[in-house]
């Protein structure tokens, strides 16, 4: 396969392992394009890769300035390949803003390509450049190559019948097309993307496509680049693959629910970053009978969902951290009914707004302990952007079987990170059970627990006999009757809590990377799998005695969960919030779990990891973040 | 079992009556409270309705009235305060072939719940709503409601309230209800008939009843709702038909313009307004609801009654539409998009 | 003292050191009256008492029902007493309801009294009586005492121009009159108390006091009391001492720290049982400045105090569980922007709405964790009915000085129940500061911190000079202008969890009661004060190395929580919950705290405290509740 | 220093100029947003108020528009989704003297927020409430909101939204606002001098701004709104003034009973509307606000303009009253009720 994508070329072609690419511009630049399109040839070629897009948070901040810069990261490799990577090697700057708020991640002696035609004095003003960069010799540290892109892109589309506006906006192309040559890569896929795309406007596919070929051929013509790269495929599963965001798994795994359970899918939501796209994505698919409804406040959309749980559907609610604290009333009142539904909440940088566009860890105690009374719900996390797939459905499949609220917890990271997928055939999908209460002899006794899960009936309107009543006062047991009784509280909240407990029965035994006994466990949940996997990795790489577990079930937590704990000397606990996983783990195990808190919205780098390790293991002294301390004992 | 809705609904209509609509659990209301009357009329129009008691749900909030649906032997929840539209709107949308009924107060509806009220409203779910305004929390023990008057002295208004009261009525039409009706607890005759159109109306049903708390707003509406007075201090509202009251009709309203008058020892010739609830044109409606006693009789009755599409009849159309268009293949959809072949 | 009050009288007079009397009837029968006055009399004594009402969770439901029985228990002490006792030693039952609901707590040989003259068919049938319990011997195990109150007072009353009604009504002033006699207690108080109260209405009046008289005459006279009981004053500190509810002493401890602060009180409220008292209490005040604000719901409540907050005045919201749960994104935007207010949550059990009028300590995690984000707040709870004034002054004295949110967390327990309180005297309360920003030369820093409690200043409208901006977004150190920089992140984070640590250099430390080190230590919070203390004392009274110590202020733990922890061989948390402190205290000092859980909304019996702590010993076996397990490991 | 509230005024009026009103944070809104006319009027209209820069506040809720804080030289809350008006109210109501705008959207104002809006409107608090409406979501990037028309496609509504919008003037009316206006972000004089009316009314004001949102919802006024179409089809109102539109005010309104009609080149003998901002009656605004493009000209200008006591002052006359009656004496407090000496 490599054959057929190798280019001939005078140039010197070395091979590496990895590489990590960032295209940064402005919002009006089209780097999140460049970055998919690239990613898509890369995928196709049959590397193993991991993306991770960085929007500014205003929707349109004004041309050039810092707030208005947009990047797109991809990191892919000939192995397998977990993070979108620490610092990029290669960085591509459209424009002084691009460069100001990039250039710091770029690695010493990384590669820098630059349009140098956009460093002009009312671009260096607007990201605040005191001097030309390019001058003045702060680039020193890094290899810098200088092409006047505009210009050569102008002189490439000359003649062509469009706007001066609109020649200067395909010059992402010729940056794709220049990387495209670097890395020894065919155009074939981008050029078939955009005859698809710009069928309507034979004008603009022409100047699209003569960038991209003016920039491959820049690479090729020109003595800027004395060496180009080659980044053989990795040994990935074979199947069918598609390239997808977390918020689309999630999406699709919900779908998938419906279809394996046959019950029809119930979305209500209102919009909050970066949970929205689910609700575009499911409001798309009325085919599928899925009813979404933008409802006009949280608290409505998880009240409607508890009404379409108790109608028997597939009740599905989702939103991001306030959002979630908005519904925590109405949460516990399917906590007290007992009805099945789920709840997404793709956590984003807190408290109160926040940082809307940042990811963050930290409302994990709010899902385990954000209601009024002992109210115990099912946590479930997704690991990486397939897993919210995979995930979505297990969380119904708790819900259902023990008649309980799921939370499932993805972050803004996963969310919008993406990767490759191995598209599963239905076959390969769980089956989702379910049971609407049937007809009885004498009286209905809608809290009558099934001995097993303790579950009770879930009993819809529309069948005969078994009309009762539920809401948020206690039931006394069995009849559902109201109940102050004193001994029927003490019984019923232990039931509620224990039918959580019982789950512990359909989660799966927690596995563990590396050997099951020896001097450390890192152990992580949800968005930070990649980089604490790999970290732990490169430990054993360099013979120490490190394994990595994951957990994607916090609450229950899996059976094996205490015995995995003790058969390390040390336990660490990296997370993005102050150490709440950690406070569960201490407080259920008695473990003295070291935790390792960055709170910066920012998903963990492995290098970062890899030290807090060696830390741990006193193979070096007591580690900071370049920003602060990386140990709280806090919890919230 | 399958969730195929239809699937759930008995076929059959069943002869129901009164006492078919009663439960086994003791009514907990105080002795002479007025949600006595409503859940009575109610069970009194429900068999009416001929529809088999396990496709109907009552909802309600948090509430002395928010208890009805432990009364009603059908399937019911009693949900959070302030909420009952919200999974009402849930539960109508998902499952359209139900008969829903949600029952709330002036505190749960118009207070706590407000913001749902005027969503509900705009959006046309087939729902009837009754909303029991006894202008009190009376489940706390009496603090003022945003419907108890200026000035009101209450357990949390010792001074006396700051704040105009809102008007449901008002409230219910500016959000664009479709069918708006009122009616007082010890009215039972037209109280019934007001439920039974607010049920059989296709769209959001508002019905504001006056209802009495006689332990912590006692006599709230009698100056104009009571036996002896009532003739002459309420009009009743029928479409087509002019304003009159009194003892004989002798009195009637009439418009100068857009402002109400009214007209003592009205003839036969005197041009008084007659009623048109089903005019698209709101205004009629607006004058109607800003009459108020001692300078007005208090209209009771339909200010609003017209046909629009329902919320759930909108989706149920997308989903036929899309499912024509573009039949659902699960494969298909997992497929999308670019993919590429590894071997 | 007591000679004054020692009356003449032919009968066996025996002394007792402490008794618990419960009176029952319905609720139209005025036993809550009934229990005040007694109390009254019994603390102008000088008894040390307490005292817990139970009112019916309906409005008003059917005479005669179950549902309507009313009760009020009042626990009298020649020595000290902190609860109103486990089992009454006395009961007086005004009907077969009364008599059905509150039988079961009667001590075994206890002295039961009842009118017989209701008894009657109808009333054994509200009751669910099959049989008369007065003849059928099922109550053999009590002395019985059937007195005809009904008709004894009819006679008494005769002639006076009142109705039947109104006689009937009095039936209380009766029973009141016997118990008085039963205690060697005079009747003045009630007498004088009846004066003021009916002076209006002398027929009602006069109808009160023969009833009153009648029922002590009737004890002296007839035979059926061979003994009466002398309870002697016990030795409580001098001074002028009143008669106080929790939420009355609430309200009155922000008042006090209103005008210790000098800063006028605003409370903006949305009214929930239990909290509902301490708004009419603190709306009657308009004439101490006192703002109170009824809003549309809880979220407006926290929003508008918020809205107070930041204008400079002392900001009071309050509500119970499932309101919390509401206010939880406000009080998050309070965390954010480092606002000082207080929320009130008056505990009721949950989850949902639960059961409002029961009590339940259950509430510990939703407000330690219960927003997103990692979001920490100062958190007090006052142990007894009295203590809620201190603790409302310590809650507005923290947050003032921290520029954080506290939570003042009481139960319906505390709210409910009263006790008599030694007025303190202006001097004897700590003073409140609090300073406004000052005008600054050059750029004003809202978020330039304080070194010592890393608070920032509180820079008020109408100051010249100080115009600046706050919000939910991250802000950046010193400037407060919106940050998405993810070291600022990173600190900001630290430091508003930080504040709260800082807090503990103003947290009184931890004191003891019993031995400073031993076999065990019972650990208490929150209104469970009482039973803890006295089953601690009564076991080291029994020879047992047992320690106590109660939490009032749960974040952040008084600074020598963890050596006290470490000073005992075993640690046993009784709560109200399934384990929440019990979580909290194992995730942070690591120790195995034996948890103690009663979750029926109701307090626990000294009794069942004892019992733990002999099992926790190995002085017995496995102890369980009456109505189940007694141990959960929970926590929500 | 105290926080008797009135030493925190200064009490000299300095004289200030639109740069003073001008804060060093960078805009940051898309270039062409409607949102940037709405500032710079208000940035013009401020200094004409008069009031020291220390004394107003501004609070806002979440959205594009609630950005407006950070971009004006007063004190400025940013605060959450939807309850900005809460925390006007217990400022305003804590801190009388202080003059409060609040900023809101058509989904932080009338979706997460509509409850808070109705119960500030009957409140009557004196405060100014601007509600910019670009009928969609800005700062999500692109859902409908409350204010979009039935069957809006969205990135949330595909297939059509399937529900009827609310009118925001419509239940700031319903809700018993004594101040009730609209105006247009691009016609710059009429929007700075109903800005200046709404802030100079005592009481609540509430205006509400057709806003171009030229990324998710471009056009979505231009209908009536361009500079070439205006005066055709728009009708600024003035009390006291008939309804007159056209390039040459040559068309007017009338009303035939209670319902409007267009009149086409209307001499001056025709019995045209008469604008009545001052009257208690609500009908003649509801029937303004019933008036819509493109069936009648799209009324612009102040609707109702009525004084009623405001909530603060209310209270405060408690306070002032309450202190006469009883003097605060806070021993007198701690020892109230039944007290006993033990010795
Ligand atoms: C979240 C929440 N807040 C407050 C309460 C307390 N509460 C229960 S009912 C009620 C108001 C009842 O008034 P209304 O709705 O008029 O009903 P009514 O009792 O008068 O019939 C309140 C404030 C609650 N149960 N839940
Ligand atoms: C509790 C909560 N829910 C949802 C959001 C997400 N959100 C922010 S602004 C907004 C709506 C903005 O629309 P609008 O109020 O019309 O303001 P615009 O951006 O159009 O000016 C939403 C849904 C949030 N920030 N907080
Ligand atoms: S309190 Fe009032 S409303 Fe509630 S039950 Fe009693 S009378 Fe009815
Ligand atoms: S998204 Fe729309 S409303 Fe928001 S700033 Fe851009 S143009 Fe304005
Ligand atoms: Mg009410
Ligand atoms: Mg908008």
């Amino acid at each position: 396969m490599t054959t057929e994508t190798k280019v001939q070329s005078h140039h010197v072609v070395e091979e590496l392992d990895h590489v990590t690419i960032r295209f940064a511009g402005d919002s009006g630049d089209g780097m999140q394009l460049t970055g998919t399109q690239f990613t898509k040839t890369t995928a196709v070629f049959g590397n193993d890769l991991a993306t991770l897009p960085d929007y500014p948070a205003e929707i349109r901040a004004p041309t050039g300035s810092l707030p208005g810069v947009s990047g797109f990261q991809i990191s892919f490799a000939s192995s397998d390949i977990r993070t979108p990577g620490d610092a990029p090697d290669v960085l591509v700057a459209m424009n002084p803003a691009a460069l100001k708020t990039n250039i710091g991640d770029l690695r010493k002696g990384g590669l820098l390509i630059v349009d140098e035609a956009e460093f002009n004095a009312s671009n260096l003003k607007k990201a605040a450049y005191a001097s030309n960069p390019l001058e003045d010799g702060s680039l020193a540290a890094f290899q810098v190559v200088r092409v006047n892109v505009t210009r050569q892109n102008e002189l490439a589309l000359e003649g062509l019948p469009i706007s001066a506006k609109q020649k200067f906006q395909s010059r992402n192309f010729y940056a794709l097309g220049l990387i495209l040559w670097l890395y020894g890569r065919v155009t074939d896929t981008t050029v078939k993307w955009a005859t698809e795309k710009f069928k309507r406007n034979p004008d603009v596919l022409e100047a699209n496509l003569r960038a991209l070929r003016a920039g491959y051929n820049f690479g090729e013509t020109s003595e800027l680049f004395r060496v180009r790269y080659d980044v053989p495929p990795a040994k990935v599963a074979p199947g069918t693959y598609r390239h997808i965001s977390g918020n689309e798994a999630t999406a699709l795994g919900f779908v998938a629910a419906s279809v394996l359970s046959g019950l029809p899918l119930f979305y209500g939501s209102y919009p909050i970053t970066p949970a929205s796209d689910v609700l575009h994505e499911l409001s798309r698919l009325r085919n599928f009978g899925i009813k979404t409804f933008q409802a006009e406040d949280e608290i409505a959309a998880i009240g409607a969902t508890i009404g379409a749980a108790y109608g028997g559907h597939l009740a599905l609610t989702g939103t991001s951290g306030p959002g979630l604290a908005l519904k925590s009333e109405g949460l516990n009142l399917a906590v007290m009914t007992e009805l099945p539904l789920v709840v997404i909440n793709v956590q984003r940088a807190g408290p109160s707004t926040g940082m809307p566009t940042k990811t963050e860890q930290a409302d994990l105690l709010q899902a385990m302990f954000g209601r009024n009374g002992d109210s115990s719900v099912i946590i479930v996390a997704p690991a990486t952007a397939s897993d919210c797939f995979y995930m979505a459905i297990e969380a119904f499949r708790l819900s259902l079987k023990y008649m309980v609220p799921v939370i499932y917890l993805s972050d803004g990271y996963v969310g919008n990170g993406s990767e490759p997928w191995r598209i599963p055939s239905l076959d390969e999908l769980p089956k989702i059970e379910y049971h609407y209460a049937e007809p009885v002899e004498g009286d209905f006794n809608p809290y009558q627990r099934n001995p097993e899960t303790l579950a009770r009936p879930w009993a819809v309107p529309g069948q005969k006999g078994l009309e009762h009543r539920v809401g948020g006062l206690e039931k006394s047991g069995e009849s559902g009757d109201i109940s102050y009784d004193p001994g029927n509280h003490h019984r019923m909240t232990l039931a509620r809590v224990g039918r959580v407990a019982r789950a512990v029965q359909d989660v799966p035994l927690l596995e563990v990377t590396g050997p099951d006994s020896g001097d450390l466990l890192v152990l992580g949940w949800g968005g930070t799998y990649g980089a604490l996997t790999t970290a732990a990795e490169r430990a054993r790489a360099a013979g120490k005695s490190v394994a990595s577990a994951h957990l994607r079930y916090l609450n229950p937590f899996p059976g094996n969960l205490g015995d995995v704990l003790k058969s390390y000397k040390k336990v660490l606990i990296p997370e993005l919030n102050t150490g709440q996983l950690s406070l569960l783990i201490r407080a259920r195990f008695l473990v003295d779990a070291v935790p390792f808190n960055k709170i910066a919205g920012q998903p963990f780098k492995i290098a970062e990891v890899e030290a807090k390790i060696d830390e741990v293991l006193g193979l070096r002294g007591p580690y900071e973040l370049e920003f602060g301390p990386a140990s709280v004992l806090g919890g919230g | 079992m399958t969730a195929a809705t239809n699937g759930l609904i008995g076929s059959d209509l069943p002869v129901l009556t009164r006492k078919d609509f009663v439960t086994d659990q003791e009514v907990r209301w105080c002795p002479g409270c007025g949600d006595y009357s409503i859940l009575a009329q109610m069970q009194k129009m429900l068999p009416e309705l001929h529809i088999p008691r396990e496709n109907i749900v009552f909802i309600s909030g948090i509430g002395c009235s928010s208890r009805f649906p432990y009364y009603v032997e059908t399937y019911g929840f009693h949900s959070i305060h302030g909420r009952a539209l919200t999974l009402a709107t849930g539960l109508k949308t998902a499952r359209p072939e139900l008969t829903v009924f949600v029952v709330t107060g002036d505190g749960d509806g118009l207070s706590i719940g407000g913001n749902h009220l005027l969503h509900a409203m705009r959006r046309n779910l087939d729902i009837t709503v009754i909303l029991f305004n006894n202008r009190i929390y009376g489940l706390t023990k009496g603090q003022f409601s945003p419907t108890s008057p200026l000035g009101k002295v209450t357990k949390s208004s010792p001074y006396g309230t700051t704040e105009q009261p809102l008007n449901p009525t008002r409230i219910a039409l500016a959000a664009g209800a479709t069918f708006v009706a009122r009616s007082v607890d010890r009215d039972t005759r037209h109280l019934e008939e007001t439920l039974r159109k607010a049920a059989l109306h296709k769209g959001t049903s508002f019905v504001e009843v006056y209802q009495n708390c006689n332990i912590f707003n006692d006599g709230a509406f009698d100056a104009f709702a009571d036996k002896e007075v009532r003739q002459d201090r309420m009009v009743y509202l029928e479409h087509g038909k002019p304003l009159r009251f009194g003892k004989s009709l002798e009195n009637g309203v009439r418009l100068d313009g857009f402002v109400a008058q009214v007209v003592m020892n009205a003839g036969d010739e005197a041009d008084l307004l007659v009623h048109d609830a089903h005019t698209e044109n709101p205004t009629l409606a607006n004058i109607l609801v800003g009459m108020d006693y001692p300078d007005f009789p208090v209209p009771i009755g339909v200010f609003r009654d017209v046909q629009h599409p329902t919320f759930e009849a909108l989706i149920e159309q997308q989903v036929e539409e899309a499912r024509q268009k573009d039949a659902p293949n699960f494969e298909e959809l997992l497929f999308s998009g670019e993919t590429w072949e590894v071997v």
